[in-house]
């Protein structure tokens, strides 16, 4: 194959491949707003609820417990 | 007298090629990257590793029967260790930026510009004298501007499987070297002004929204772009597996013990093929030129696609969330997310920069697949 | 154009067969009957996954070189999967509540009857026009009543590798039905007063007896039964790793990161055998049948020997204790557990449910065993 | 093979089978009731004090640590 | 009734033959030291089951296509299961010790006479009739005195594969019962005043020192004895992973998940070599002979190394931690810790014994390069 | 090949072998002793900080974790 040949399919291959992707990255776009309207916001009580536990906790402790669990992790290895 | 002839004989010092001393100080050059420099260690440590041993004289570590050998047709060959990966970094990668945010999906589009002008490019150094890449030479270098390595290795392992040392050192290469060769193009592409826009904050995604996006995304790539599902695939199963709620267990396995095994095996591999005679020709100065070339055109073609999209858009865009859709998560993200604050200390891009970040991957994903089809085909 | 054209020819929307578009239906299913309804999620969620990949036109999953091929042959077809799987399990098995019981042996035993019931039940099918199941694939069928997923694969790849597809997709929803498929058998084989007796409390089990309980197993394995020994001796393996107490970090490994591999595989690899053509046949509606006969008839013979053995031991002996002997650990167990509460709020037979419930998945085990002997031999 | 000769085989196996699986798990229980003759029932005190350890930890601790290592291996995911 | 002669036929009752029964007699041996006795039960629990696993008649674990078949050749007669387990090895192992004082690399080096004069050793056997070692069986047979298990089966499954199961057994038993075998040698050889020479304290050692020693050591192995890399190289990767800091993913995989997954195999596939045909030899005894001896003249090596550079040496060296360089890490370095504090209570020789037992590793792999040129090659 | 001279060359490879091992773990004492000349012994004040952390921490805060964590780690397995 001679270059310029060459050059011309790697050109065609640039446009293709472009469009390609932003079609399909566009349908996604389309996909993603459909799943958005057909999914109803959840309510979240779960994290906020494990938040409470840990804020409990004082800071001390807490910083205590890194540490240990640090220390703990490291003898392991 | 014998024995010590024999063992003389076998030392590397009687045996050292040129080519192969060059390749070893290549290796030392890739662990100063990883373990001083922080380029990429996870995969440049066992690359750089590995191309150190694969260039010992006499030790027979790529001979058939040696264990890189063994691992390279084991793992890149067959394709199962870049798709294992994918399936480790889909574990990893949460799409919430994204899918509160679908329109970033056209800035990981655009930003595969750089492949395919990088594939034009490739063509085009066949000008030079010396230079001699076929289509699907031109296409596995090319995905180097998809700055995403186990898409790279993919790729390259099913296009030009003798590139593929020189393509996987620039694609992780690169991948560091974003934090410098990406701020001057941003820079350069925007104002202060563009530079200090604040994004709306991202509402809340629902954990339903999370599950069916790698399920949506597998259903287009099946109906539209078969050839990109090996890769696609694999990555929406690692992410169904962590957003699903249910397999816990596996998607921990899946992103810490054993994503790393492979990894470990996938730089000896790819180190493996380090070898002075792959390495050290022109090509591969072709390959490490290319490369920046892609990088730096995926960077300017997200930041200016965003620059469009701003003035359109109803919602405010910074132009520098562009520039993460050429991927290389989450270095890519934090780099947009670094200049925004130059210009506006206040600034915090870097959730709204994870939305292109990730769809990068998806593009590149994308990119990939349809290069298998047209030129693998 | 060109390249469009052959894009568009190779797009799944272009190749669709309507089989496979039915076998995508059918691994949707399975990851809705996965994530949503909770069924065996770590299994069925990367069958149905394997399911859709397999069936993705000109992907290529399943061809040779494919990932799904090779995982398939390494895994499936050698047996080394499902054995590893066992040897996990039996290093999460406790055997305490099955030593300090032993009588409970007899319900593992005779809820096996389940087995050889469907392998009568599979061969008079063959009178039905349609039907044509050899006596491997029968025994690879009733295996399913077993209620053990790696025995039911492990046989099946010996037996009748081309319905292991619909054998482990049967094996494994028909686990998951467990609490809806047990209750209504169990209570309409036994009265309230029956539901109601409260069982001893069992002793204290000491470390010495748990480690030589697998060492023994073994030991009469290899004596009487060596077709049953893959099986029984990886499970052996595991459960000597957890019982010793010098390997626990192996035993850890066993239960953990091995298992998980292992799992995602397993279930790509299963998976990958659900094609149209050897899913969507009349077969299948056969298997699926005996599937659901097998689990029947072992909860019935398990509870009817519990009642049998409840008259003539010293001890009482709750007979829906007897149910959990079809295995399907530890759902049967605790849908012993429910059922006998409803009828005795303070009656908790959980412990004494896991002694037959342990003691099924040997006895299923040796079932296999024995039929590997016989018809497989 | 006629069917009713496949028939025959099956019932064969049927009856087998059963004998064989009661056969095998009858000696098991044999065997594990002789084990358990020779094996002594060991003192466990280990586990107790194990136990001990817990036992002077206040419940609000342990409820902290508990937290803390949650929130650290979900951090190490 | 046909059924049942056949399952008779296939019993093992019906088919054992002698050798067999004595061959899973030694695997209930193996499996009681690693149990009861502690003795290196990580791979002496896999390997006395493997053994039994392998002796089962009609089981068929080692014919082709059982697991155990799989298993050994795609893990030992490649190579890879002894390299990956000496990367966890490395990844596990502080060189600080040594850094720290580095002269007792000569010690290490120094009991590595027990490898070669049980070299000679082996060869002399040949003048008992009945004994036929080959020079490369004996070097197989020497490297026991590595007191180093990856290296040992490494090397044998290179040299003499069919003696891989007892000098397995040999080199983890003799480990095992380095407490037993060094301290008499210890004491014979040391006056109860050179046993209680006090150590200087070591210098504390930069992680960047630690950073360049593997570095160092391939290094070295490269330029002078390339056919160590396979086993020095390995060990050196692991080495840098743990200590560059930059790749602790990869590290902590490396010293657990990984190594862990490949000593269950390791274990059971070098158990899987302990047929009756192989193990049942005049050639064993002979093993386990000059096993004993290699450990023996190792120790004595090491601690006359010591007492010598003790006398040239500025600063006070213990001869106690010479015997330390057989390695058998850390049980040698305990015991001459062990054996220092009978002598001297406040006498603490854990750290400076800890130099010459890597060293040790070192030596031996080294060691196995050597005879792998000479006699391999 | 007769005994004897099978000895003979064993003798030899014994001799050639301990030359080398000694050589070659020589050629480490230097190489590690010119390693430890240009690298200067480094601050080490990150260990000394973690180890303040635990200081901090009251003994029996950090059995109670270790406890904890012990408990959380055998209920993982
Ligand atoms: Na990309
Ligand atoms: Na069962
Ligand atoms: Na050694």
């Amino acid at each position: 194959m001679d270059v310029f040949e060459a050059l011309s399919t790697a050109a065609n291959i640039m446009l293709l491949g472009m469009v390609c992707v932003f079609a399909f990255l566009g349908l996604l776009v389309i996909v993603i707003n459909t799943i958005a309207k057909y999914c109803p916001e959840e309510a979240k009580a779960a994290p906020a609820k494990q938040n409470n536990v840990n804020d409990q906790v004082s800071p001390d402790v807490v910083a205590a417990i890194s540490a240990a669990v640090h220390k703990y992790r490291k003898s392991r290895d | 007298m014998e024995g010590l002839l024999k063992l003389w004989n076998d030392t590397g010092l009687a045996n050292f090629e040129v080519g192969q001393v060059v390749m070893m100080a290549v290796g030392a050059l890739l662990l100063y990257l990883a373990i001083v420099r922080g380029y990429e260690p996870l995969l440049l440590l066992p690359i750089g590793f590995g191309c150190v041993l694969a260039n010992i004289p006499m030790a027979g570590f790529t001979d058939e029967g040696g264990m890189l050998w063994y691992v390279y047709h084991v793992g890149i060959e067959t394709g199962v260790f870049p798709l294992l990966i994918f399936m480790g970094v889909g574990a990893m990668t949460d799409f919430g930026a994204l899918i509160a945010n679908p329109k970033m999906l056209f800035l990981g589009a655009s930003a595969q510009f750089g492949i395919f002008a990088t594939l034009f490019g490739a063509i085009a150094l066949n000008l030079v004298p010396g230079f001699e890449f076929s289509l699907a030479d031109a296409s596995a270098i090319a995905i180097i501007g998809g700055a995403d390595g186990p898409t790279a290795i993919f790729l390259a392992s099913k296009l030009a499987p003798e590139l593929l040392g020189a393509i996987a050192v620039a694609a992780y290469s690169y991948m560091a070297l974003v934090p410098i060769i990406q701020p001057p193009i941003m820079k350069a592409l925007t104002s202060v002004k563009e530079r200090e826009i604040v994004m709306e904050q991202l509402r809340p995604v629902s954990k339903k929204e999370k599950v069916f996006f790698p399920l949506a995304v597998l259903f287009a790539t099946v109906l539209f772009l078969p050839a990109a599902t090996p890769l696609v695939g694999m990555f929406c199963l690692g992410n169904l597996m962590r957003e699903c709620g249910v397999v816990d267990r596996l998607s921990s396995t899946a992103q810490n013990e054993l994503i790393n095994i492979v990894t470990i095996f996938l730089g000896l591999a790819v180190g493996s093929k380090l070898s002075a005679e792959k390495f050290l020709t022109i090509e591969t100065i072709g390959i490490l030129l290319l490369g920046a070339v892609a990088f730096s055109i995926g960077t300017a073609s997200g930041v200016m696609m965003a620059k469009v999209m701003g003035r359109f858009s109803k919602t405010p865009i910074n132009p520098l969330v562009g520039a993460a859709g050429v991927s290389a998560v989450p270095m890519a993200a934090r780099v947009a997310n670094k200049v925004g604050l130059e210009a506006n200390p206040h600034n915090f891009l870097l959730m709204h920069a994870m939305g292109p970040n990730v769809a990068g991957v998806l593009g590149s994903a994308v990119a990939a697949g349809i290069l298998l089809a047209i030129v693998g085909g």
